[in-house]
């Protein structure tokens, strides 16, 4: 089996990416651990749909206050600075364009940057949240997704093949295996796990991989 | 001016059959859970208001709340983002068995039709839901090279809504992350009824801090400790309990 | 010369009409006046564009603070329970209905409702501030006008000459010698000076004037 | 993090010639006059910035503010819903000139076109205007049997700003009707620079009563004890002061 990169270690490679000051949106899962791995000496803003910026981390067990919090329903704490506001002001900053950084999960991404992340289909109970919103607001739309599905098939495509989130939305996807940005409609291979192949890796992706410059090795420590 | 109500019974009285209303809260945050119940011990005790279109971000989680309401049948349409909870059965069940409709609606959409229908705007353009399965149907306009979907306003003719303290004259605050829809909300209704964990009088709330002016507002009731969804659910809660 | 109303007591008549509790919006200039003449036992709530929902009145010279005034820049004083709130929170309360009444200087009003109050032509400059909104906005809206001219001629008119405020806006019309109705597309007379005949009305009105129950004198006390 | 700025002369020094800036304050409430003294200065002293396009709600009264950045020559061009003042003898001289252009928007209109700015809503439709000059041009569509104007976002390179408290995270409380336009032109500026009374730490600003958060803030100058354009103006200041 390929040596790949845990969600938590997918976060923690997300993480670098982050400026100080960055206001930054982490979807529900996986995203959200980016928050525990900014750099020393950074500290990005994290928003929520719910209406806090500048909230801080998971309080301790049996000292949730539920008015207080995320997106994902699980409670935060306050930090000096955190500001509340209601849920036209908080998708006025994301679709306004305010939030640097959007770091979603992903079913399938196609090489044109569209996501498909919602819906995997027309059986069960379809639902959206604010991921619509996000991938159209955010100055930077990025993908935390494993390489290939459960069953082996790329989820890096031409085209999407499952209800899309957004058309030509996404422009960086960290994945199990690589970092691979999104530039003219194509994918460009950044970053992969040294012990991989760019063949191996072309074979497990789902459209062309281009490399206009040197691939460099994604190291990630053990988390 | 006295928009105070005396009870939860006389808050809900007004809700029709047939009535679209929307419903505060993000998940159980801002739930009025309190005022839900009334609307459903009305419904056991009369049969009305059943056929309620209902707004909510979600579609309500375990057995009390927007789901008790959904349980006891009154609920045939639910406008929402997201109909996922932590134990979200009795929306499934009901959305499975076709007995329930859903407009599902991106949550900054949802926001923002809400938004401009207390507003005054009929429709706006969002690039939110531009290219999927969501914008089907609805027109289309390209801005400076950019496409956008146009949505229309979301009225409703009740609003039930959960703050945190409130005057006779209608002024409310909010509590940390249990603002999101409310606000929103009460602007949206025709009528807006609000369970406030405690009544002030006019002036106790700073003027700069009043987050929903009176305006708004058509009737505020006092319900002191209001519970928590999250703590209901925990505690393994049904609505009404189920007599031994 | 006939007589005829002041605008003092044209707001005082105009007064009357407003309930308690009702949702006020006072235009520049003459409507203003009408705060002053609430019945007893009645208290409207005013708004101004510029953010304040429940204020008072005007404070004593030298008091004021020039961050607490009105739209027409007049500075006022707080109430217990004045609100405070941005421009778009403001005229959301105007655009979205809620307001009750509005009341609103006149150069003409039209027999259909149409309303011109902002421009007097193509020279000078024009100035229009919050008045298309008010006039869309409120449930209703009314006008507080000399019945003519300064040149005696009639400003209530089969259609507008200037430019329009806004088309089919106006319910109701308190001039210094009649209040009329607009019902239907007709002005429908309501009361009228008691020293005036009907006729003498009509003649300084420039369309037809429908009666369509007893008209009652227009009877305000001396101010 | 900190956003805050040493002095109004840094604070301003972003504003290039041709910009589109946008200015806070209804009349004199809320007008950052010492921000935009400054420009005022940098102009004198550089002959930039200049060619602006300025957004108000007014267009200057007296000699000082706004009227004065009109008077020095360096606004091409205004958009506007109320260019009438105590004295607007500066922009009406301007315009009656063809010195400046005007574009009249009516009031309600402007303030959602810069929301709509800073909310990425390229267009809306409002009742406002329908059927008059100002419509003039503009696309027209009936929703629910009544016809609405369809309107454009607004946004600015630049707005300039007056609050009360600010932190150097960019969290602002306003004071009383000095809010009007402010919050929405943060919004709606690709750098907002705010002149504040005090700067207070993180913190000491209710998370409940912050008016604009800090996300739509790009730089905080503190100017204690602001002057007022309506004190100035019954003082007949003139700006820059003219020495005998």
């Amino acid at each position: 089996m390929t040596a790949k990169l845990s969600p938590t270690q997918m976060a923690w490679r997300a993480a670098q990416d982050i400026d100080d000051g960055a206001y930054v949106n982490l979807g529900i899962g996986f995203p959200e651990m980016v928050a525990k791995f900014q750099p020393p000496g950074r500290e990005a803003i994290f928003h929520t749909e719910n209406g806090i910026l500048g909230f801080g981390e998971a309080p301790a067990p049996g000292t949730e206050d539920w008015d207080l919090i995320n997106a994902g329903k699980k409670a935060v704490t306050l930090k000096p600075g955190t500001a509340f506001f209601h849920h036209a002001d908080s998708f006025a900053m994301v679709r306004g364009g305010h939030l640097d950084v959007a770091i979603l999960g992903a079913y399938e991404v196609a090489e044109n940057g569209d996501l498909a992340n919602w819906s995997t289909g027309p059986k069960g109970v379809p639902a959206v949240g604010g991921a619509m919103d996000l991938v159209h607001g955010a100055k930077r739309v990025a993908v935390i997704t494993d390489h290939v599905t459960k069953d082996g098939k790329p989820k890096l495509l031409k085209a999407c093949s499952l209800p899309l989130t957004g058309v030509g939305c996404v422009t960086r996807v960290y994945s199990s295996l690589a970092v691979i940005d999104i530039e003219g409609g194509r994918f460009v291979l950044r970053e992969k796990m040294p012990s991989l192949s760019v063949e191996d890796l072309q074979a497990m992706t789902g459209a062309e991989l281009h490399i206009t410059a040197p691939v460099a090795d994604l190291i990630v420590p053990e988390l | 001016m006295d928009k105070t109500l005396p009870d939860l019974a006389t808050a809900v009285a007004g809700i029709s059959d047939g009535m679209t209303v929307m419903i505060g809260g993000f998940g159980g945050s801002g739930a009025p859970i309190e005022l839900i119940h009334a609307l459903i011990d009305r419904f056991i005790a009369t049969g009305h208001p059943c056929e309620l279109t209902v707004v909510n971000n979600n579609a309500g989680n375990g057995h009390v709340g927007l789901a008790a309401l959904i349980e006891a049948g009154m609920v045939k349409k639910l406008i929402c983002s997201f109909p996922r909870s932590a134990d979200p059965v009795v929306f499934t069940e009901a959305y499975l068995a076709g007995k329930i409709t859903l407009e599902l609606v991106p949550q900054g959409t949802l926001a923002e039709r809400i938004r401009a229908g207390g507003a005054g705007i009929p429709a706006f353009y969002t690039p939110t839901s531009y290219g999927t399965d969501l914008a089907k149907g609805k027109p289309v306009e390209v801005f400076d090279g950019r496409p956008y979907v146009q949505e229309r306003w979301l009225k409703a003719d009740f609003a039930i809504v959960k703050a945190h303290l409130g005057d006779r004259l209608g002024n409310l605050t909010y509590r940390m992350a249990a603002r999101n829809f409310n606000p929103l909300m009460c602007m949206a209704a025709a009528t807006t009824i609000v369970q406030v964990s405690k009544i002030v009088e006019p002036g106790e709330i700073d003027p700069e801090s009043v987050i929903t002016p009176g305006i708004f507002v058509q009737g505020v009731v006092q319900v002191e400790n209001p519970a928590q969804e999250e703590v209901l659910n925990r505690a393994k809660a049904v609505y009404p309990e189920v007599s031994a």
